[in-house]
């Protein structure tokens, strides 16, 4: 059905923006902390 | 010790120094105001219909003075930064709310002129005709529109200049905070004007909200333009 | 001893490049200093960071009393910086640019007057945009301007640079006469023996500090 | 995971599981049990993303300028104010997107058409904008504390902007009130779980909101640390130019 198609389309949508930034945050945050002393992750 | 002189004066300054830059340069005349009026002639070619162009003259009128309107800052921000002059200010300890106010005062002469110059263009190009209670709101909703668009350019055309990459920033930060102005200004020159049947009393209440937008950014600019112009 | 300029550690940077990395300076007042050093060495980042222009990254300064991390603004208004650039609008004449800068503070038109014929650009030169002058001749438009602002610290970057041999000389008597009203001069300069023979103390800067 | 690595600790770890199981639980609620609404049908359904991303994009921008207005206001400022006010406004742009892209999708199912003039959503287009050009200012090149200047100003200057974009569209809008389409604003008639599944949707996407400024604002400090530490080591180069010479 057409409006299944524009529901699901904007709940996936939704996921997907979300999640894609959240993994580019996480992995970014991931890659710097790697090089960084205890100092510098001061809510370890 | 250097005793700097009241706000007043300084401001008063900064904006004689500016109009006298424009008049030793003749860049306003001899290339934005060129412009602006190809605007309105290339406007006519798009739309294609009389009828239409009369209806929209206002907007469009408008808009051509937004668009000259990016020029003329940047320009107003070249000549202080072409030879660090800016800078020289900033050393000096000149209050940078007087500046702003002395380089809002000379854009808004500018822009003005730069107005006048478009409404007459709309009148012989796309056959506007005026009452004279619709030319004297018309002439209102210039001082007002201008006003609001001098501080807002100001303010903004300092953060955008100087360094490299602001230039392009300028208009992204500039066209949506004018949007009420474009709003305001083409409504009340719409009522100005009478196209599309609107009375000449409807404008009114769109160059209060017009001086509501002047008053804001000239308050917000006084404060704010020192540390955004600040390095 | 009365320092009117105190530099302690100062790094300050240029986006990320650390154009002075630990400088320290102390310089009393009535002296005319001079700094000399290879181009890049960090001269003009000094003269800046006097000035209150460039902020302090790190370590802590003072000019005539005045903290240059938090009142940096106070500082300003009572130092006169000539850099590089002249500070003057193109578009303006000599007379337009030096009438401005007089109406920043109040300066009286005999000051103005005198700082024009002190540097040599009354009469013909005054009507000429600043646009169409010669690189020695905005300067002396630029000194004219720093005179008629009655600083009380001179940093001068490259003051000689692009003036003949006249024109030096008659820097020199201004600057030493400045220095007689009670003003004091910083100055950077690869004239190495005009300026040493004008100033009270040489002081050689590399790499970003004091050495 | 391995315990200390990247920007998480056991309580955003903690958060993250929660939102993950309201996240599914959201779904479920509003795509499966709870009913369709009488006038809008199936597309109500839209609603439980659309009006929680919206919501989200609001508190983010509020989080913005309560930070930036913090960050100017103290004696000792502090970046980490600054950090939090980018985090929350580069979040809250994402919020926006979404709530425009489902709002248009949403829009084409009811009134037929992916934008209408409204006062509400012209206004929103401009919010989106208006930020986009805040983060433009924020990578402006500078020290810290410049980015952090310059853009706590240019937050406290939306926050005036903001409000005068909203009331002028208004008033341009109610000047046209155009029959031709239905009545963007038509209220949705909400059922005890239709309101049950849009209020889990409101705290999912805040604790999402939460979770992400958490690790936003860390990688942030990461980020100023390392372009800290890179000026150490340009300070050590910098002072063996002068013995090198």
């Amino acid at each position: 059905m057409d409006h299944a198609a524009f529901i699901l389309g904007s709940w996936i949508g939704t996921g997907i923006a979300v999640i894609a930034y959240a993994v580019w945050v996480l992995r970014r945050g991931r890659a710097l902390s790697k090089h960084a002393s205890t100092e510098e992750k001061p809510w370890t | 010790m250097s005793s700097m002189k009241s706000r007043r004066t300084i401001a008063l300054a900064v904006a004689r120094k500016d109009v006298s830059i424009e008049l030793n340069s003749r860049i306003l005349t001899n290339q934005v105001a060129p412009f602006a009026a190809i605007v309105m002639v290339m406007f006519a070619f798009a739309l294609d219909n009389e009828g239409i162009l009369q209806r929209v003259a206002p907007g469009l009128m408008w808009l051509a003075t937004l668009f000259s309107m990016l020029i003329v800052v940047q320009r107003s921000f070249t000549v202080e930064s072409a030879d660090g002059a800016l800078d020289a200010l900033r050393v000096a300890g000149v209050d940078t709310g007087a500046i702003f106010v002395g380089k809002s005062l000379a854009l808004m002469v500018q822009l003005f002129v730069l107005e006048i110059l478009l409404l007459a263009t709309a009148v012989v190009l796309y056959g506007v005709e005026m009452t004279a209670v619709g030319l004297l709101e018309a002439f209102v909703t210039m001082v007002v529109a201008t006003a609001g668009l001098g501080c807002v350019g100001t303010l903004y055309g300092g953060l955008a200049a100087g360094a490299k990459g602001r230039e392009t920033l300028l208009p992204l930060l500039l066209l949506p905070v004018v949007a009420p102005v474009l709003i305001g200004a083409t409504r009340a020159t719409e009522a100005a004007f009478g196209s599309g049947g609107t009375a000449v009393s409807e404008g009114w209440p769109w160059i209060g909200l017009l001086a509501v937008f002047a008053v804001i950014f000239a308050v917000a600019g006084t404060v704010a333009f020192g540390p955004l112009v600040d390095e | 001893m009365d320092s009117v300029i105190e530099l302690n550690d100062v790094v300050a940077v240029l986006g990320q490049f650390p154009a002075l990395a630990g400088a320290n300076l102390r310089v009393s007042r009535g002296e005319i200093v001079l700094l000399q050093g290879p181009n890049g060495a960090g001269k003009t980042s000094i003269l800046r960071v006097c000035a209150g222009l460039l902020p302090i990254e790190r370590g802590s300064g003072r000019v005539l009393g005045i903290d240059l991390v938090t009142q940096r603004d106070e500082v300003r208004s009572r130092v006169g910086l000539l850099g590089h650039s002249n500070g003057l609008y193109l578009d303006l004449t000599v007379e337009q640019n030096i009438r401005f800068w007089a109406s920043m503070v109040n300066a009286t038109e005999e000051e103005i007057v005198r700082a024009m014929s002190l540097m040599r650009i009354d009469g013909r030169l005054s009507s000429v945009k600043t646009a169409r002058l010669s690189a020695g001749q905005r300067r002396r438009c630029a000194l004219a301007s720093l005179i008629v602002r009655r600083a009380e610290i001179w940093l001068l970057d490259e003051p000689h640079a692009g003036l003949d041999a006249q024109g030096r000389d008659e820097l020199d008597s201004v600057l030493r006469h400045a220095v007689s009203a009670g003003a004091t001069i910083v100055l950077a300069s690869h004239e190495m023996e005009r300026a040493s023979a004008l100033a009270t103390r040489v002081v050689t800067v590399d790499g970003g500090g004091v050495q | 995971m391995t315990p200390n690595s990247g920007t998480g600790t056991s309580a955003t770890r903690r958060l993250g599981v929660l939102v993950i199981v309201l996240a599914i639980a959201l779904a479920l609620f509003g795509l499966r049990f709870s009913a369709e609404d009488v006038v809008q049908g199936s597309t109500v359904r839209i609603m439980y993303v659309h009006v929680p991303s919206i919501w989200t994009a609001y508190i983010a921008f509020i989080l913005t300028a309560i930070c930036s207005g913090v960050y100017l206001s103290r004696r000792q400022r502090s970046l980490a104010w600054d950090r939090v006010a980018g985090a929350s406004a580069e979040i809250g742009v994402l919020f926006v997107a979404v709530s425009l892209v489902t709002g248009s999708l949403w829009g084409r199912l009811t009134w037929g058409t992916y934008w209408v003039w409204d006062a509400r959503l012209t206004s929103t287009a401009f919010l989106f904008i208006t930020y986009v050009g805040y983060l433009a200012v924020r990578r402006l090149d500078g020290t810290h504390r410049q980015r952090a200047r310059r853009s706590s100003v240019m937050a406290l200057l939306a926050i005036l902007e903001i409000p005068l974009v909203h009331f002028s569209v208004n008033l341009w809008r109610s000047l046209h009130q155009d029959a031709s389409v239905a009545d963007p604003n038509a209220k949705v008639k909400l059922d005890g779980l239709m309101l049950f599944s849009l209020f889990l949707g409101l705290v999912t996407f805040t604790l999402l909101f939460v979770w992400l400024v958490l690790h936003r604002q860390r990688t942030m400090l990461l980020e100023d640390s390392f372009a800290d530490r890179g000026l150490d080591v340009a300070i050590a180069e910098r002072r063996n130019e002068a013995g090198a010479q």
